[in-house]
């Protein structure tokens, strides 16, 4: 079994993730890391989008901004903000990558606060292009760590709406037909979403951790896919391109 | 126009349109001008305590971090933000006690470096309050309404999220699709920094790579201090005429200000200096760091060149440029490897 | 006294309404005509706005259409309609230029047929940028023949607004506040429109014409200030300009 | 939402914003394809009888005059037209027979060149039907509400007027200010041609210049064909991604036509032919002189490219560069004076 570290593994899964000849709305960090992986492997033409105008760019290494220079290096467009979230909201942009503190059963998003909103015990950024990503992108990843404090039953604040409240939820609070989170990408495993009730359902769990393991991290009730599956770990050429290529000062993969 | 929903958020900013016309007609001259002038002294006239304000540029991308030092250099009190993707910007601002509000999108947080903890910090023990809840696209479609003289614009995004129930906008049914949709109320900051590549005496601007919402923040701000790299002669811009993002009329002051983006990066010229933000990401950890870098880089100096020569001169600018154009590879004091 | 045709006091007298350092959107043709003038004696920092999206050109002849390479030569700004109308929305363009077929006591315009919509005797090209205009712009300055065909009581079809019905009643569609015409200018003579009433008022009539002359062309009962005026001729060096300077291909005036 | 005024002009072009979306995610490819092709395999393929259509540039400007002739070549009948600033466009469209309905902002008209005898004639005698009125304004923001992915943008144009009582727009209250408004719906049409300047295989493309609405329409159009003066490498295109435009994931064909806005102007390469705009003026006059010029110009031609042969070839495009570049002074054959 190659040696490989939790965030590398995350990066793998998350970039197997994504097709070739899509549009991925990324931030920096983890999401870049995946996204790029997948176009040096199975996606040599995923379309890579930063929301701050960044369309296609050929990024010569890691941007620290989802805005900074890297991400319309080389680009076939250096648009606006504006022009991004048009793009997103006139359905052309298939997947976006979130980030969380806590999610609940259908995939909503706390990245606001812990406590109360006016004297939060724990302030944290906001949604930033959380919410406009998860409105209107077409399927949205969400990377995060599990724990049952952060996989809870009902969030402290709803920064970035999942499958809200359950099947038609989205819709009937006006929120783009068809969209909605797609898969939670945690240190633990890979989860998806029921069809029919749209709570969170786990798919796959890494190497080396149980059931028990998914379970004792989340505090609600998930449910179980009748065949998990076992995570396939990181190959050796996603380790190579990730720790030699991709992140060579191991400023996302440590 | 029966309404669904309505944030409880504070609605700062807004305008009738007829009221926000009649400032736009009054106070924006379409007369060209010389608006060269310092950048204290624009701070002075253009900058008010209690003021509701904006910068253009998206977290540490060319933003007019030199205007920010200037501010807290004058001691300005009691600032509402918007915090569009705020990062080192409202940090500094909020642990100078320049900012005490913030209508939030992004704030508190450094991007891949982690969160801020002086901003963090005031935000849980008082010392700024968040007044508002909005996401990105939200401050860059509050700012469009604006641009275009509207009282709002609709979005699909916002909807069924406690970002909407504490921000400023209203839900109605459209009357096309009969679909629920979100109305941002229009969002005119009572002064916005937008620093660019280039610009002429007169204010007519051009920038260079993504600009972000500034095109439309220059339209939204009720008074509008453009902080440049370079001023130019008017015929340089004339000739390229649709690389213009800023025409002159929306301009009220013109400070050169070279490397104005520090310790930000400025597309095409130089990157962020990444030992600078390590620097204050340690010393913010405590009142005392914070004491003391405001002491060391804002209150000791006179202007931002003074600044400049502190954080390391040409040298450092030199080594920044390289970094920008590829020609070293970034070492991040915070990245776990080296 | 001064050769000079009525296209050419016509432009001279639309010249002169302008003031130096105000934003005018201007179409091709006379508007035109007027503004290069303007600039080139009394209002050399006048802006000139064309809607297709040319801002502050340095017009080295004149332009045949408001979106030819002449609109933007050496401007401040090339920018797109959406940018020049939003400014106009916001309140930043002082006056504009209008033309029209048929025009009412309250200065509403017909620009779209003669006979009725469905059906129509004469079909004309409709508002253009023209109701934008008339709906956005603080003053609009309307250049038209005057006859009783087109000074009317009644329009066929309202394309742009004047004061509609009168006081308020631009305020009460939603019109931006303290807009409307300011004035209209003919072969005849100068009108502009009367506070109380908002209905048209002669200012002005040109030299060689009378009062009769100007009621015997004007199908609706037409204010008459206290001491109507003789409008000035043109000068020698407006009409220099004109000939020599700005038009000499006779492209607009003849 | 309670609607004060709903237009009585056919709603053309309208999508509700998740069928839109649909259609986008559906049809529009983000996998980058060489979409090069003959403009006559471009419209075989993408436009259709029936359809409802917008063209990019403005009046007689960067308009894909080549795609015009084509689609006359081909026979395409009951199109209906978005007349923006239409002129020569619509004038010859409706005269071969092709154009049948228009939404009418500008139509009937040459601007200085005074009104078209054709499209008028067309239009009084019921060979096309205006089937809805609007402004300039108003199609600019029907397509930015269309590129946006929403339903509809407010504006306070078309108040008050009987262009709005014509138009597919709706007067509703705004719930900020109290103040009626209106509403415009998205526009999505069918097809639409846009002339740029240069753009690579892939249809990424940029224009010199003022960019009219066409960044919208771009977004807008549910096909859109680009019509280019050049193919360039797409190297050449990410050396300047901040002046593109349209980005390949828009575009479904790429077809390379020089010259392709004749007898229109290309800003920056040539001027309007003002000689062959009057030949046409003079001979639509009659139904004779429209199939003369028509046998002429398009029905006696193969392409495009032999069209430009006919009207004066090498020789001619000489002249209209000179024109533009200001090395000739123009004469208008239409003008008063000489």
């Amino acid at each position: 079994m190659m040696d490989y570290n939790v965030t590398e593994l995350m990066a793998c899964v998350a970039s197997r993730t994504l097709e070739d000849g899509k549009a991925v709305l990324v931030g920096t960090g983890l999401p870049i890391v995946a996204a790029t992986l997948a176009q040096k492997l199975h996606a040599p033409n995923l379309l890579i989008i930063f929301e701050a105008g960044g369309i296609g760019p050929r990024i010569p290494t890691i941007p620290i901004s989802v805005g900074d220079s890297r991400t319309f290096h080389r680009a076939v467009m250096a648009a606006s903000m504006d022009y991004v979230m048009s793009c997103a909201q006139l359905g052309l942009v298939d997947y976006a990558f979130l980030g969380a503190a806590q999610i609940d059963p259908y995939g909503n998003l706390n990245t606001t606060v812990i406590g109360p909103h006016d004297r939060p015990r724990v302030r944290l950024p906001g949604s930033g292009g959380g919410n406009d990503a998860g409105s209107l992108c077409w399927k949205t990843i969400i990377l995060m760590s599990q724990d049952r404090r952060r996989f809870v039953e009902k969030l402290d604040f709803l920064t970035t709406p999942g499958y809200l409240t359950g099947p038609g939820a989205r819709e009937r609070a006006g929120l783009p037909e068809g969209t909605g989170p797609y898969r939670v990408i945690t240190q633990l495993g890979v989860m998806g979403f029921d069809e029919a009730s749209k709570r969170m359902k786990l798919l796959s769990i890494h190497p080396g951790f149980t059931l028990e393991d998914i379970r004792e991290n989340t505090g609600f009730e998930l449910l179980i896919r009748e065949e998990v599956s076992v995570t396939e770990p990181p190959r050796e050429e996603e380790l190579r391109l990730l720790r030699e290529v991709i992140d060579p000062a191991g400023i996302v993969i440590g | 126009m029966r309404v669904l929903e309505e944030g409880r958020g504070e609605l700062l900013g807004w305008l009738d349109p007829d009221e926000a016309r009649r400032w736009m007609a009054e106070k924006k001259r379409r007369l060209p001008e010389d608006k060269r002038m310092s950048l204290k002294e624009a701070v002075e006239r253009f900058t008010q305590d209690g003021d509701y304000f904006a910068l253009g540029g998206f977290g540490h991308i060319r933003v007019s971090m030199a205007a920010i030092y200037e501010m807290i250099r004058q001691g300005r009190r009691n600032l509402a933000m918007a915090a569009k993707t705020a990062v080192h910007d409202v940090d500094i601002l909020i642990a100078a006690g320049v900012v005490d509000r913030v209508e939030c999108a992004y704030s508190f947080g450094h991007e891949l470096r982690g969160l801020s903890p002086a901003g963090r910090r005031a935000a849980e023990e008082g010392g700024v309050r968040v007044v508002a809840e909005l996401s990105n696209a939200g401050f860059q479609w509050r700012f469009k309404a604006a641009a275009m003289g509207l009282p709002f614009l609709p979005t699909r995004v916002m909807l069924g999220s406690d970002t909407l129930h504490y921000s400023s906008a209203r839900v109605v049914e459209d009357p096309f699709s009969g679909k629920p949709i979100c109305l941002l109320p229009a969002c005119y900051p009572d002064f916005a920094f937008i620093h660019v590549h280039r610009c002429d005496r007169y204010g007519n601007a051009q920038i260079d790579g993504i600009t972000v919402e500034d095109s439309d923040l220059a339209r939204a701000a009720k008074r509008l201090i453009i902080t440049t790299e370079r001023v130019v002669e008017e015929d340089r811009i004339r000739e390229a005429p649709d690389r213009t993002i800023i025409p002159f009329y929306l301009v009220d002051a013109v400070c050169e200000v070279p490397y104005g983006s520090h310790p930000g990066n400025m597309p095409g010229l130089y990157y962020s200096d990444e030992e600078h933000m390590a620097e204050w990401l340690s010393l913010s950890r405590t009142e005392e760091g914070v004491k003391m870098y405001l002491d060391r880089y804002v209150y000791s100096v006179r202007d931002f060149s003074e600044y400049l020569e502190l954080v390391g001169g040409e040298a450092k600018m030199d080594h920044l440029r390289r970094l920008e154009l590829l020609e070293e590879p970034l070492k991040a004091p915070w990245a776990r490897r080296g």
